[in-house]
C-alpha cells in the first residue's frame, strides 16, 4: 500500500469515527431516531470496501454504513436513514450495493445471488456479504455458504465478529472457538483476520478478492473487532459488560492504531492529525446540514414503489390515503 | 396449437420464455436431471443447460433468498418450490425481502422472480403437501399471486408472470396437472395478470373460486342450471392485485355470491372477497356471502381428504341456500 | 394491588408463573441479563438463574423449533420473539410443527409453548420492526392468537397462554407498553381466552379492534359521544379462537359495525371480522361493515407512518359514514 | 456384542427389508398410497435404535420407520401411514419418539429441544435426530447443530447419507467432501461411519450415546449407506442415476454384509437364515393383515386432535361437517 492510500483511509476512519458520534449525539438530542453506531467497526468495513473493484457487489446490515459511505453513499444517508427517510434506502445508481437491511443474514443470500448472477453473465464482479457475529448463528448464514460453495459463487462473507450481539457475547452465540472455522463444513478458505488493522484487512480482502474472482470459489472472513459502543442508541451495554472488559477490549480500537503507525512511520505529523480532524468537522457538519435540508419525503410516496405499476386496490387506496393528508404534507383530522 | 395438459402447458411456457430471453433462468430442488416432481421442467435441463436450470441445494430460504439476488443482479429467475407446504421455510425471504426490495430502494432495484409452486389437495399427499396457504401470500404487499385454472391460462399467465417487473408467487393446482387438456396456441402470449375471468355466465348467483376450486365450482354450476339455477362462475386467476370490477359488477346483477377455497376457513382469502361484496356491493346483496372452505383443522390425511375438501356437493347446497335466503 | 404498565404486568405474569410452576422456561434473544429488549424479562434471570431463563443463539426457528420440544418433554417454554417480524424465520416451526403435532400424534403429545411477541406500529422503528401479521397467525390452526391491550388484560391472559396446553402466540403491542397504567392483581389471575371484551358499550355502531387499536377505537367513541353517537367498543382480544358470539350480539344490536387493525388492508384478519359479521347478522345490518386499516403497501418509514396508522380521526370518520349510510 | 445379539439384528433387519418390500408391492398394487422405501438403510436405522436406552427419545423422518419400528412400534404403522390412516402418528405410550415428519430438518430442532428438556429436568435421556445428506443444506439444521453445542445438549445428530436427496447427488448438496466434517464449524465430536455395518453403528452410537449421556455435549455422525431403491413410490431413479453406480453402490447394502459374517463366523447356518426368512415373512403377512383389518378413521376425528379442547368455532364446523358425511362415513351427496 501506498503511503497516499493509508493516509485516505486515516481520513476516512476519522471522518466516519465523527460521524457516528454525530448521529448519536443527534439521537440524544432527538434529531434523528434510534441509530447503530459502527464505532469500532470501520477498519473492517473501509478495508473491505477499499480492496474491490468499482463493480463489485456490497450487502450490508444497518451497521455498515462505514462501508457504503467509503463506496460513495452520501455521508447524510446514515442520518436520514434514522430520522425515517425512505430515501435513505435509494443508493445512488452509480453504485453497486444494496440499501442497508436489518432481518439477520437475509442480505448474505442476496450477495450469493448477486454474485451467480455476475457468473452467469460473465461480469466478472464479486459481492460482499457483510453480517455480524450474531449472523452466524441464523440458518440463512448457512443456507448461503453452502450454496456458495455448492455453485463456485463469487462471495466474499466477511464477518465482523464485534463480540457482540446485542447483549449476547460470541460465546453464548457459539460453541466454536473462531467463526473462521465454520468455512471447513463447507471446504471452502476461511481466514481469521484481526479486524482493527485497516491494513491487514484491506490486504486479505484485496488478496481473496482477486482469487475469488478468478473462480476460486466463495471465502469466509472473521475480523475480529470490537462494538466499542452501544447497539444502538436504545441499548445500554453496561447491563451486560463490564466496564473492565470494556475498556481492555476498546483499546485496540482501528483508528489509534492507525494513528500510531502513521506518526511512528513519520508519515504524518500531530499537524496533519489536526488538519484531518478538522477536514472531518467540515464534512460531517455538512453531512447533518444535507441531512436536515433534505427535502421532506411526500407521505404519499409510499404508494410509489410497492409494484412498478400502482395496481387498481392500490389506486383507490392512495385516493383514500390523500384525503386524509394535506397538501403540505400535515395531518388532516 | 394442442391439446395439452396444464403440466405441459408450464412446461411448454418455462421452455418458450427461456428461448426467447437468455435471462430466464429456472432453479429449485430435482428440476434438472429429473425434470421436477411433477415434470414441469422436464427437458429444459437437456436444452438449456445447468447453467441456466439449477438444481440448487435443499434450503427453500437459500432458493428464494439467493433468487432475489439474481434478480436484482439482471437474471429472471423463476424459482420452485417442490410443495407449497415448503414454502414456509422461506417465508421470510419472500415476505420481508423479495416484496419490499422495490420499496426498500425507492425504486432502484427491483425483483423480476416468479415463484411457482404446486399447491392443493385430491392427490392423496403425506402430510404439508397438499397444504392451501394463498392468503397468506395475498397478505404480502410488494407480491402478487397468480393462480391459474386451466392449461390455457397457466400457459398465459405464467408468461406474464415471467415478464412482469415484480415477484410474483405462481400457485399450481396439483390436482389440474394433467387433469384434463385445452388448446394452447404453440407461441407466446401473454394474460393480463389481475384479472378475474367469468368461465360460467349466469344471473341468479356468483359463485367465485380460484385454482383447483375452479371445475368444482362450475361442477356445481352445471348441477345448479338442471334446476334452472343460473350460476355465474369467477376464476379469480390473480389474488392480489384482486379484480374486485368484476367480481362487483356480477354481485350486482346476481345479488348472491358464494367464494369457495380448500384453505382453511378462518383468516382464509375468501374472507377477503366477501369482505369487498359487502363493502362494494352491499346494497344488492339478497343474502349473505357464503364461504364454502376447508375446515380448521390441518389438512386431513388422505383417507380423510375426501370428507374435508370443499366439492359440488357443498357448493351446490351454498348455492341452493343463496337462492333460498 | 398496584398500578402496572402493561410491560410491567407482564414482566410480573412472567416472574409468578414461574414461581409456581418449575417447568415454565423462558427464552429467546437478549432476555437474560439485558432483561429483553423492552425489558419483558428483567430481573427474572438474576431470579431464577440462566437454566430457566436462556439467552438462546440468534436463530428465530431454532428458539421455536427447540420449544416444541422442549414442550414435548415436559417443559412449558415461553418463548420471546425479539419484534414480530422476526417470525417470518420461525413460520415453519410455528405453522407445520408447534400447531400439528397434536394432530400429528393424534393427540400423544401436545406443545404447551407460549410465543410472545412486540408489534405494531406508532414507535419510529426500523423497517420490519413495527409489522402486524397476526392475520397469519389467524390462519393456523392449532395455533391460538392472543392480543392484550391493557396491563390487566396483559397479565390474565399471559397467565392463561402460559397454562394452555395447546401453542398459543402471544402479540404485544409496543406502543402499549409503557402508554398508561391500571390497577393490577398482585397474584395469580386468569382471563378467559377467546373472550372479547366490551370496553364502551353503545348502541348505535359496533367498532371492533384488537390490541394497540384498542384505545384508539376509545378515542374514536369518546369523540362520537360528544356528537351523541353510541359507540360500543369490543376489543377482541383473542384472534383464535374469535368470540363470534360477542361481536354478532353486539352487531344485532346496533346494526353498524367499523372493524379496525394497522396490518395491510387485503387479507387482513379485519376481513375475517367483516366476513363472519355478514354471514351472522345479515339480517341486522344497516350498512356495510367498515374496515379502517393500513394500506397495502410494506410499513413505512418513521417519517411516515403517522400518516399511515389508523387513527381517531379515519375511525371516526368511518363511524360517521356507517351511521350515514 | 454377543452373537445372540447379532443374530437378534439379523433378524430384524430381514424383516424389515421384507416389510419395505413388501410395502413397494402393496403401492404398486393400489392397496396403499405414497411410500418411501427405506432399503439399505437398515443398519444404520437399527444399529442406532439398538444403541439407545429404552427411554431415550428419536425423531424420525419420513424414511426412518425401521428405527421405528425396532422401537417397538408396530410394523404395521408404516403401512397405516400410507394408507393415509391418522393412527399412523400416535406412537404407543411406552415409546418416546415423534410421529415420522416430513419437513426436512425440522425435527432436528425438536430432538434438540428434548434433549434439552431432559439435561433440564435431570432424566438423563439423549435425544436422536435422524435426518438425511440432503436435510443437512437447511437452516435448521445449522441452526440445531449451533444451538445444541451453545447448550451442550445431549443430542446424536445421525445423518444419513444416502448418497441422494431424491435425484439430487450429494455433491450438488454440498462441496464439503464429508458430512461429519460439519462438526469442526460447532466444535462438536463428528465421526463417519460405514452405515451398511450395522456393528459399526452400533458401536459407534453406543459409544457416543454414552459421552453425550454423560454431559460430553452434542456429537454429529455421518452413517454412509445408500438408498437401494427409489425416493419413494412415486420416483424413477432411473431418471437420473446410472444402472452402474446403482450396482456398484448396491453391493455394499447390510444385510448381506452381515449375513457373510454370520456364515463366515459360523454363527448360522443356511436353514437358520430360511427360518429367518420364513419368521419374517409371518411378521409381515402380519403386520399387512393388521394394517388392512385397523378400523377406519372416523372423517369426524379431523376435529379431534386440533386443541386439547374443541373450540366453539370449530364445534360449529364440526356440526357442518356432519352434515356431509353419513353415518357408516360414506360421503354425502
Ligand atoms: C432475524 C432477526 N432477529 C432478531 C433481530 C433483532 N436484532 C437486531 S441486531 C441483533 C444482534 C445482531 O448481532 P450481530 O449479528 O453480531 O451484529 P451486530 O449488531 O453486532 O453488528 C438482533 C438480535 C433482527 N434484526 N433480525
Ligand atoms: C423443507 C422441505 N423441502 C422439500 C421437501 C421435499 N422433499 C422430500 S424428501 C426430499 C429429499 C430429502 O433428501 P435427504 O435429506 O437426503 O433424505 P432422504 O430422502 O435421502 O432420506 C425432498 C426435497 C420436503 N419434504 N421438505
Ligand atoms: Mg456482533
Ligand atoms: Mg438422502
Amino acid at each position: 500500500m501506498s503511503d497516499d492510500e493509508l493516509k485516505d483511509f486515516y481520513r476516512w476512519l476519522v471522518t466516519l469515527r465523527l460521524l457516528d458520534q454525530r448521529a448519536w449525539n443527534l439521537q440524544r438530542q432527538g434529531r434523528i431516531g434510534t441509530y447503530p453506531p459502527y464505532s469500532g467497526q470501520e477498519a473492517c468495513q473501509v478495508g473491505t470496501a477499499a480492496a474491490l473493484e468499482p463493480e463489485d457487489w456490497i450487502c450490508a446490515s444497518y451497521r455498515d454504513w462505514a462501508a457504503l459511505a467509503y463506496r460513495g453513499v452520501p455521508l447524510s444517508y446514515p442520518l436520514l436513514n434514522s430520522m425515517g427517510h425512505p430515501d435513505a434506502g435509494k443508493i445512488p445508481e452509480s453504485i453497486n450495493a444494496l440499501p442497508v437491511q436489518v432481518v439477520i443474514a437475509a442480505q448474505t443470500l442476496h450477495a450469493v445471488g448477486l454474485a451467480w448472477a455476475s457468473q452467469l453473465q460473465n461480469q466478472d464482479r464479486v459481492a460482499v456479504a457483510f453480517c455480524g457475529d450474531g449472523a452466524t448463528s441464523q440458518g440463512d448464514f448457512h443456507e448461503s455458504l453452502n450454496l456458495a460453495s455448492v455453485i463456485q459463487a463469487p462471495v466474499i462473507f466477511v464477518v465482523q465478529n464485534n463480540q457482540w450481539a446485542i447483549s449476547m457475547p460470541v460465546s453464548r452465540q457459539m460453541h466454536s472457538k473462531t467463526i473462521a472455522q465454520k468455512a471447513l463444513a463447507y471446504d471452502i478458505e476461511g481466514i481469521r483476520v484481526d479486524g482493527n488493522d485497516i491494513i491487514a484487512v484491506y490486504q486479505t480482502v484485496k488478496k481473496l478478492a482477486a482469487q475469488v474472482r478468478q473462480g476460486g470459489g466463495p471465502v469466509l472472513i472473521e475480523a475480529v473487532t470490537y462494538r466499542l459502543g452501544a447497539h444502538t442508541t436504545a441499548d445500554d451495554p453496561t447491563r451486560y459488560r463490564s466496564q473492565e472488559d470494556d475498556r481492555r477490549l476498546s483499546q485496540g480500537e482501528p483508528i489509534g492504531r492507525l494513528q500510531r503507525y502513521l506518526r511512528d512511520a513519520g508519515l504524518m505529523s500531530d499537524q496533519d492529525f489536526a488538519a484531518v480532524d478538522e477536514n472531518a468537522k467540515t464534512k460531517v457538519d455538512e453531512a447533518v446540514e444535507a441531512a436536515e435540508a433534505y427535502p421532506k419525503s411526500d407521505p404519499e410516496s409510499v404508494f410509489s414503489h410497492v409494484y412498478a405499476e400502482l395496481s387498481e386496490p392500490l389506486k383507490d387506496q392512495r385516493t383514500a390515503f390523500r384525503q386524509t393528508v394535506q397538501p403540505g404534507g400535515a395531518k388532516l383530522g | 396449437m394442442a391439446k395439452l395438459t396444464m403440466i405441459q402447458a408450464i412446461n411448454q411456457a418455462l421452455g418458450i420464455a427461456m428461448e426467447r430471453d437468455e435471462r430466464v433462468m429456472v432453479l429449485g430442488e430435482d428440476v434438472g436431471k429429473n425434470g421436477g416432481v411433477f415434470r414441469a421442467t422436464e427437458g429444459l435441463w437437456e436444452r438449456f443447460g445447468d447453467h441456466r436450470v439449477v438444481d440448487t441445494p435443499l434450503a427453500e430460504s437459500a432458493i428464494i433468498g439467493s433468487s432475489v439476488g439474481l434478480a436484482i443482479g439482471g437474471m429472471r429467475p423463476v424459482a420452485e418450490i417442490q410443495f407449497f407446504g415448503f414454502i414456509f421455510e422461506a417465508m421470510d425471504q419472500i415476505g420481508t425481502q423479495a416484496s419490499r426490495i422495490r420499496f426498500r430502494s425507492q425504486g432502484r432495484y427491483h425483483v423480476p422472480l416468479v415463484i411457482r409452486a404446486p399447491f392443493g389437495g385430491g392427490v392423496r399427499t403425506p402430510e404439508i403437501h397438499s397444504d392451501s396457504i394463498e392468503a397468506f401470500f395475498a397478505h404480502m404487499p410488494g407480491l402478487k399471486v397468480v393462480i391459474p385454472a386451466t392449461p390455457y391460462q397457466a400457459k398465459g399467465l405464467l408468461l406474464s408472470a415471467i415478464q412482469d417487473p415484480d415477484p410474483v408467487l405462481f400457485l399450481e393446482p396439483m390436482r389440474l396437472y394433467r387433469a384434463g387438456r385445452e388448446e394452447v396456441p404453440d407461441d407466446w402470449y401473454e394474460l393480463d395478470l389481475g384479472k378475474a375471468r367469468i368461465t360460467r355466465p349466469g344471473d341468479a348467483v356468483t359463485l367465485i373460486a380460484w385454482g383447483p376450486m375452479v371445475p368444482v365450482a362450475e361442477q356445481a354450476a352445471d348441477r345448479a342450471a338442471v334446476d334452472h339455477i343460473s350460476v355465474e362462475v369467477i376464476d379469480l386467476a390473480t389474488l392480489n392485485p384482486l379484480d374486485t370490477a368484476t367480481i362487483i359488477t356480477s354481485v350486482e346483477k346476481t345479488g348472491r355470491a358464494v367464494v369457495v377455497h380448500e384453505a382453511a376457513r378462518s383468516g382464509g382469502f375468501g374472507a377477503e372477497v366477501s369482505a369487498q361484496i359487502q363493502e362494494h356491493a352491499f346494497l344488492s346483496l339478497e343474502a349473505p356471502v357464503i364461504r364454502v372452505t376447508g375446515y380448521d383443522t390441518p389438512f386431513p390425511v388422505p383417507s380423510i381428504e375426501d370428507f374435508w375438501l370443499p366439492d359440488a356437493d357443498r357448493l351446490y347446497q351454498a348455492i341452493q341456500a343463496a337462492i333460498r335466503y
